[in-house]
């Protein structure tokens, strides 16, 4: 009976899907590795970790909670943003730098943004709380702009939410660019590098850095969602009705859960500013924050975490392949006066709909089973049920 | 034997409509009280006016001593008094037993506590021998693991009823628990509910199937047109001639 | 004539066209439509091209243009909606499907792009659609024709979904398709015809707006936000309403843009989008259901004091 | 394919030409494309008939003016080995890819990213064509000579046209043309500009009724290919004709312009004179025609003026790779000196001397007008180390 | 009229019904009874094609009806009350009523339309309200409507009693009765009220597991005790017709 047991765990276990899942993601990486080199596999990890994040925390507000999150990319912009516009203020004003209204300015950042880089790039202490305090007024201000969206969430349904945060995102990304004092307007303004300490490292830094926190954030969302917490997001996507009914709170578990993921959409947020050291306001286009982390989401499986990283790390791959050999593979097309250029947005654009048609609930489909280990639930199940009753 | 529900004149209109008319009914503690009527009369209303899915036009709704009129459903969850959905309103994606667990309380809840699953296992464990006990009793053990959608509609029913069992309330409203369910399941279920009532627990119950639900009741209410025509004892009520002309039909009054 | 009314009335009407296509499958198949914005691009290049290399009116590729709207439409209900209709498929995955259709369509129109550049040395890629518009009245044909078109276009639609049964049955067959299917409606007639119609209102209103503004291969996918603000700015259960949603969104866009930028100075020119969405908000926080979903009678009768509340 | 014609024996080392083939700045892209393809392909040429063991493999990606779409695009082609790219164009996106360009020793060189905020020391970035602070004073000048007291100023508000219109304004600052306090920018993604129109013809009513006369009212208008379509839009105001327009690099040539019948009677009405970088006394060898034959002959029609950046970019990297081989620390340290001695003969877009900062350090302008055989016409220079221009035609 | 031959069906992976053959007779009502998940709904759904039949003959007047989609089936006449999802919830009264007699010419849907407001009075009454807004009688009630509107040769009622007060499910299962009489209907009735349905029935079928248990005229199988106290939770002898309200236990 023990062995039996013991032998369908590790059966359970082999094909449990987030072993799998990481199990295919480092054979992928091992693969490119050795055929193409470092350089690649990092490139490929920093464009994972950061749309990872971004695409877990959309799946948390979509996937469990049932919001339609079609503004993602306004948690992303509020992190953004405010990396780009708070930090860098503080430090200037610490060193007495200017950093008033016009410490966007192109002319005034382009003297100050040097000095600021070069004090981070002298002290491990400063570099390290520098980069904390980016992190802490990203989650804040995503945590903020969750808050907000969450507001009109309460009152509007379905697409009329959709619609209307996708709207708005549209809207957040016109205000930078337009208000020059936020992140320069048109003229991007510098994030201070707190990686530069790595100096000729800088960039292996950072992805390392990108790639530990989108595996921090999987961890928590793990434990977060396979708890009742996660089982009461599950129940207000379901049915609303039934759910207060079961005495759940929707308005506040919408919030909570609009809260966490535009909180973590934001961080990723920040961290991506922190990597390219500039926010530029017209970057961040629904295309790639929004609708992105929605192919991915739907690829690797609504509902489940662990397919979230499979997804984003699979279409990842895929779009670096794509750009790199969209001309020697599709180069013949050229005869017929194809551009092999446009072959991106129509093999995204194919996956999309093969995804759909093909593997309706994604790569690592949602899992409908008990958030007790296999185990417990064995045992309780073997107790047999005529087990007296409150 | 006290009171533990009471409607004090409770109307609830839908714009010119007066779907429940002035009702006032006390449901006493360990007790099974039906609520019978014909079909629209307001029995669905007055129990979505209790349990905070409608707001009544005018009139109270006290639980114990407390005034629960307006409240939102979740609180009144809270202090003890949960429902069933005549139509049953399941969560799809889950598991029938997730199905009832979520309808039990865990303070694994709490998002800063989830994470943490030492904070909430114990309890966990604990509601899952009850779901399960709670699932045997109405037939659905076997089917635990299934998603709910696979579900057949008098399964649903059944999984309804199994949640509202569940959840640890004091007061259990069931909207026509035994719809579509065959006679013997129908036994089973409204056996349990009484050997639940006998531990303590206190029942309103809304059906229509009269000939298997009337032998469990204690006391039953008689609705009609959003009023309230008659009330007593099964006897009394199901042997008043309002309540057969507009209800049991002339059928009925042969047998009795 | 105000200076924005012209292109004002221009934008709103394809606005009004393309929103109520938005609506129409939406109400008919769940489906919230993304590749609007290409099919919108697409009714565009048909009457430019229809111009240029046909010459003309490019009025008189109006009907062409809807007719290439209604094929690319067919084209995806039968590769994407329907199968994925039968299997019940949520609406965020109907709509998902439709930005993978989209993101198709806009490769190809840049490869016809190309085609057009290269073999036929036009500039398709940015094109000011007015210099083939002529004359009428003192205006721009545009300012006349477009608005007559949108109104005569969309009062035939409502009346046919309205006089006929066919409005019912599509709003049936998507509510509960078993028992549609059981009433005898053929549920695929249905569907299909309301994405001829609807990627018929999308080509026209697209070849509507590049009639004002300028003609570009992302034309749709920069105003499709407009597109989805006025289909639920309307509310989503109504055709009309989606046709008035777009129409205000589009007039508020540019006669708000007018009048705050002189009174506040041409800054506001920057934060233009944000009109007629912070209007939409407003709405739409009031009437979760838009603006046909307002109980106006009841309002009328607040408004003279009578008593009765307001129901949403 | 695109790739230019690479032999089997010697080693292929890859450019990659970031260019934006969709967006707002299309045509501009499209050109520079078919220039960097030219210019491959006659590197190619050179280094077969001087038997060098290397050739260009020349690859041309899309990055859309979306300064993320660019960064990917060149961390992609980074992680495939690629350490030379020519782009990204907009300012924009060139600023985006700095830090990790610095971080992974990536050279790249811009042919038209002009903002002054990029000027800096010890970047990985090299830009070809001048900063607005050199045409800012050429514009300046030219409204100057136009006899315009009061200018008012509309722009495309990116970081372009942000860049130029400062540069501009900076240049006026201390003469006696006076900026009208109104400043008009409009979204890059703007399509229809009847309102922007109105408010112009609004703000000359105001000067007017304040008693200034038409006559010495100026616009200046930094913009790109939506020049045409503004053009039409202004032309409904019939106050508007009568001003002084002034344009910039963006618009001189501009085709959508001169395909407009509407907008270029405005522009020829309005005598529009745009700036335009003046190859400095082009010599035989030049290879200006050459370019210039191209894309007219590939596209059909006259190229811009950035696309003989591009072609002086492929080369200068060919050369200085030729040298030092396919290392871009070391190509950053030779790459002013080398383009300064291959451009000095055969510079498509003139001599280019690079300043400290990695950018164009001086040009002369062209002054363009569009006459009455709807052709873009040069009447005259304006000479950066003078300070004036030198008219062949004077129009004013 | 309606043949049904070694069938096997289910949803997707899941078989429910196993090798079942039935037979409908014209002008009859046959009666289908059993436990819950027996897969009656199953296999209604069977017939109409909605859930998937993996193998064996369904046949309407002699032609195989297998392969083709619902809407043609009711173009051949049949009529189908789901157990659940019988009403277009989100339409009013008055357009549910209009889309269940799509197929009839105008004049005679309205005409039909009538009728069934004259039947059911509450439909009359809520005549332009959403149907998701009516109490689950009346909505059964709509739906029994519905399906009587649609003037079929076949009928198809899922469950008709489940929701309504005593009166009034007495009043639909003797319309039922009377369509059969009067109209000649051919009805396939599923029914949890088992016994009423037996007295009106003249074919049965026992359905448990997915397979018949019992088949034979309706009486006979009301004169099985066992099989009726087993499954139907009829418990006195079949003789004593009318429910006791307080006797059973
Ligand atoms: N949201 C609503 N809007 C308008 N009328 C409503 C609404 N909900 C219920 N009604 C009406 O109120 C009356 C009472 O409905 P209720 O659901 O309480 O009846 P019931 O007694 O539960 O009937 P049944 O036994 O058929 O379930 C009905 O006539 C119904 O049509
Ligand atoms: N949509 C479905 N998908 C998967 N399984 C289903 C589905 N519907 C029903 N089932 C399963 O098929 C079996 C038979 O269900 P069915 O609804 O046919 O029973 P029934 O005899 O009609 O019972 P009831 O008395 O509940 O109406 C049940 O075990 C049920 O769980
Ligand atoms: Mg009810
Ligand atoms: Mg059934």
């Amino acid at each position: 009976m023990k062995s039996q047991s013991t032998q369908r765990n590790l059966k359970s276990l082999l094909l449990n899907s987030e072993i799998l899942a990481v199990v295919a993601i480092l054979m992928a990486l091992t693969f490119f590795l050795t055929t193409r080199g470092l350089p690649m596999v990092l490139t490929i990890l920093v464009d994972f970790a950061v749309f990872a994040i971004i695409t877990m925390s959309l799946n948390l507000e979509t996937g469990f909670t049932g919001i339609p999150q079609f503004g993602r990319v306004l948690a992303v912009i509020a992190g953004a943003f405010a990396v780009g516009a708070i930090p860098g203020r503080l430090l200037a004003a610490l060193m007495g730098l200017p950093a008033g209204l016009n410490y966007t300015i192109d002319t005034v950042q382009f003297q100050v943004s040097p000095e600021l880089t070069a004090a981070l790039s002298g002290s491990w202490m400063l570099s390290l709380l520098f980069l904390f305090i980016c992190l802490v007024i990203a989650a804040l201000s995503g945590a903020g702009i969750g808050w907000l969206t969450s507001r009109p969430a309460i009152r509007l349904r379905e697409a009329y939410l959709g619609i209307s945060l996708l709207a708005f995102g549209d809207f957040l990304m016109w205000v930078g660019h337009n208000w020059v004092p936020l992140v320069g307007g048109s003229t991007s303004v510098f994030v201070p590098d707190p990686f530069r300490i790595f100096g000729g490292a800088r960039f292996e830094a950072v992805v390392i850095a990108i790639f530990l926190a989108a595996l921090l954030v999987y961890a928590y969302l793990n434990r977060l969602t396979v708890s009742p917490f996660g089982r009461a997001l599950k129940m207000v996507r379901d049915n609303e009705v039934s759910a207060s009914a079961a005495g759940k709170d929707i308005v506040k578990i919408r919030t909570q859960s609009l809260v966490i993921g535009s909180m973590l959409a934001a961080i990723a947020g920040g961290l991506y500013v922190i990597y390219t050291g500039t926010v530029t306001a017209m970057g961040y286009s629904r295309l790639v924050w929004t609708f992105w982390p929605w192919a991915f989401m739907m690829l690797g499986g609504i509902g489940s975490t662990a397919g979230m990283l499979l997804g984003v790390m699979v279409l990842t791959i895929m779009r670096t392949l794509i750009t790199v050999y969209r001309f020697e593979v599709f180069g013949f097309l050229m005869a017929w006066g194809i551009n092999p250029l446009w072959l991106e947005f129509t093999l995204m654009g194919a996956v999309i709909i093969g995804v759909i048609l093909f593997l309706p609930h994604g790569l690592v489909p949602e899992k409908v089973q008990s958030i007790l280990p296999a185990s417990r639930v064995n045992s309780i199940l073997s107790k047999g049920f005529g087990a007296k009753l409150q | 034997m006290s009171n533990l529900l009471a409607t004090e004149n409770v109307t609830k209109k839908f714009g010119g409509l007066a779907a429940v008319n002035d009702v006032s009914i006390t449901v006493k503690q360990h007790t099974f009280t039906m609520l019978i009527g014909p079909n629209g009369c307001g029995k669905t209303t007055l129990i979505n006016c209790c349990t905070g899915i409608l707001k009544p036009t005018e009139g109270r709704v006290l639980l114990g001593d407390t005034d629960i009129t307006g409240w939102p459903t979740h609180k009144i969850y809270e202090v003890g008094f949960v429902r069933t959905f005549q139509i049953p309103l399941p969560f799809l994606g889950l598991t029938v037993l997730d199905n009832v667990l979520g309808a039990m309380r865990n303070s694994g809840e709490a998002p800063l506590k989830a994470p943490h699953r030492r904070l909430w296992l114990k309890e966990e464990e604990n509601n899952m021998e009850r779901a399960m006990a709670v699932l045997h009793r109405v037939r659905l053990d076997k089917h635990w693991n299934k998603p709910s959608h696979t579900l057949g509609a008098a399964q649903l029913k059944m999984l309804e009823v199994a949640k509202g069992l569940a959840a640890g309330a004091k007061l259990i409203a069931l909207d026509e628990p035994i719809g579509g369910v065959d006679p013997a399941s129908a036994d089973e279920i409204l056996s349990h509910v009484s050997a639940l009532k006998n531990e303590g627990l206190t029942f309103l119950v809304v059906e229509h199937r009269i000939d298997i639900a009337a032998p469990y009741a204690d006391y039953i209410y008689a609705m009609d047109l959003g009023r309230l025509i008659s009330q007593g004892t099964p006897q009394q009520v199901l042997g008043d001639p309002k309540v057969i002309e507009v209800y049991l039909g002339k059928g009925a009054t042969e047998a009795c | 004539m105000a200076p924005w009314l012209a292109t004002g009335l221009i934008y709103a009407s394809a606005l009004a066209l393309a929103a109520g296509g938005i609506t129409l499958l939406y109400m008919s198949t769940r489906t919230f439509n993304f590749a609007h914005a290409s099919m919108a691009t697409i009714g565009f290049y048909v009457i430019y091209t229809g111009s240029v290399l046909g010459g003309g009116t490019p009025y008189r590729y109006f009907p062409l243009a809807f007719l290439i709207g209604g094929l690319l439409g067919v084209i995806c209900y039968y590769g994407l909606n329907r199968p994925l209709l039968k299997r019940r498929a949520v609406e965020i995955t109907l709509m998902m499907s439709t930005l993978g259709y989209d993101l198709i369509l806009l490769s190809v129109i840049q490869m016809y792009c190309d085609y057009l550049t290269f073999s036929r040395r036009l500039f398709p890629r940015r094109v000011s659609m007015s210099i083939y518009d002529f004359e009428l009245l003192g205006v721009s044909a545009a300012t006349i024709i477009l608005p007559l078109v949108a109104i005569v276009f969309l009062t035939a639609l409502h009346l046919f979904l309205v006089k006929t049964r066919f409005g019912v049955a599509m709003r049936a067959t998507i509510e509960n398709p078993v028992l549609a299917g059981a009433s005898g409606i053929n549920a695929d007639r249905v569907y299909m015809l309301a994405w001829v119609i609807g990627g018929g209102m999308a080509a026209l209103g697209g070849a509507a707006m590049s009639m004002a503004i300028t003609g570009t291969p992302v034309l749709g996918m920069n105003s499709i936000p407009f597109m989805f603000a006025g289909a639920i700015f309307g509310g989503l259960h109504s055709l009309y309403g989606g046709i008035l949603g777009g129409f205000v969104i589009g007039m508020t866009e540019y006669a708000g843009v007018f009048y705050l930028s002189q009174i506040f100075g041409p800054w506001v020119l920057g934060y233009r989008m944000g009109i007629p969405l912070l209007l939409m908000a407003a709405t739409l926080l009031i009437f979760p259901r838009g603006l046909a979903g307002i109980p106006w009678a009841a309002l009328v009768r607040n408004l003279f004091g009578k008593k009765g509340g307001i129901r949403v | 394919p695109r790739r230019a014609a690479p032999a089997p024996g010697p080693t292929e080392h890859t450019v990659v030409a970031l260019l934006p083939l969709t967006g707002a700045l299309t045509t501009f892209g499209e050109n520079s494309s078919k220039v960097a393809e030219l210019a491959a392909a006659d590197v190619n040429e050179w280094l077969t008939k001087n038997n060098k063991n290397w050739r260009m493999n020349l690859v041309i990606d899309d990055c859309a003016t979306d300064p993320p779409t660019g960064l990917r695009k060149m961390t992609s082609w980074h992680g495939e080995g690629a350490r030379f790219f020519v782009g990204p164009m907009s300012s924009g996106v060139a600023r985006e890819v700095l830090a990790f360009a610095g971080a992974n020793s990536i050279l790249y060189a811009s042919p038209s990213s002009t903002a002054p905020g990029l000027a800096m020391e010890g970047d990985w970035l090299f830009r070809f064509c001048p900063s607005d602070a050199i045409q800012g004073p050429a514009i300046a000048r030219l409204i100057q000579e136009a006899g315009v007291e009061h200018l008012i100023f509309v722009w495309r508000g990116d970081t372009w046209g942000d860049g130029l219109q400062k540069a501009t304004a900076d240049a006026l600052a201390n003469t006696a043309v006076q900026i009208y306090p109104e400043l008009v920018r409009y979204d890059p993604g703007l399509e229809a500009f009847t309102v922007q129109a109105a408010l112009l013809n609004d703000y000359v009513g105001d000067l007017v009724r304040k008693g200034v006369s038409v006559d010495k009212i100026g616009i200046a208008i930094i913009a790109f290919e939506e020049i045409a379509p503004f053009f039409t839009a202004a032309n409904a105001h019939p106050r508007l004709r009568q001003l002084a327009w002034f344009g910039s690099d963006g618009t001189a040539f501009s085709a959508a312009l001169i395909g407009d019948p509407t907008a270029s009677r405005f522009a020829i009405d309005t005598k529009f004179a745009s700036t335009k970088a003046r190859p400095e006394a082009l010599v035989a060898q030049s290879n200006y025609e050459r370019v210039a034959q191209h894309v007219y002959q590939e596209l059909g029609r006259v190229t811009d003026s950035y696309s003989f950046n591009t072609y002086d970019i492929v080369w200068s990297f060919a050369r200085a790779i030729d040298e030092v081989g396919y290392d871009s620390a070391k190509v950053k340290e030779i790459l002013p000196r080398v383009a300064d001695e291959w451009s000095r003969t055969y510079g498509a877009s003139g001599h280019v001397v690079l300043n400290a900062a990695g950018d164009r350090a001086f040009a002369d302008y062209n002054i363009l007008v569009v006459n009455d055989k709807l052709v873009w016409e040069n009447v005259g220079y304006f000479d950066s180390r003078a300070d004036l221009i030198k008219w062949t035609r004077p129009i004013y | 009229m309606l043949k049904i031959n070694k069938l096997n069906s289910g949803y997707g992976k899941l078989q429910v019904l196993y090798d079942l053959s039935i037979e409908i007779p014209e002008k009859g009502i046959t009666v289908v009874v059993g436990p819950n998940g027996a897969g009656k709904t199953t296999l209604l759904c069977s017939i109409m094609g909605i859930a998937d039949v993996s193998s064996g003959e369904v046949e309407f007047q002699g032609n195989s009806i297998r392969a083709l989609p619902s809407y043609l089936l009711a173009r051949q006449g049949i009529s189908y009350v789901p157990q659940m999802g019988n009403v277009f919830a989100e339409l009013s009264v008055r357009d549910n009523l209009q889309m269940a007699g799509y197929l009839l010419p105008t004049a005679k849907a309205k005409k039909k339309a009538e009728q069934m407001t004259v039947m059911f009075p509450v439909l009359k009454k809520f005549i332009d309200r959403k149907a998701a807004t009516l109490s689950g009688g009346e909505r059964r009630m709509l739906a029994v409507a519905m399906g009587l509107m649609k003037d079929p040769k076949l009928m198809l009622l899922d469950e008709l009693s489940t929701d309504l007060a005593p009166i009034i499910a007495e009043k639909v299962i003797s319309e039922v009765a009377r369509l059969r009489d009067e109209l000649g209907i051919t009805i396939l009735l599923v029914e949890q009220m088992a016994k009423r349905a037996l007295e009106i029935g003249d074919t049965a079928y026992l359905l448990v597991s997915g397979g018949v248990r019992f088949a034979g005229k309706a009486r006979e199988l009301l004169n099985e005790p066992e099989l009726c106290n087993m499954y139907l939770g009829i418990k006195q002898p079949a003789a004593q017709n009318i429910p006791s309200i307080e006797g059973s236990r």
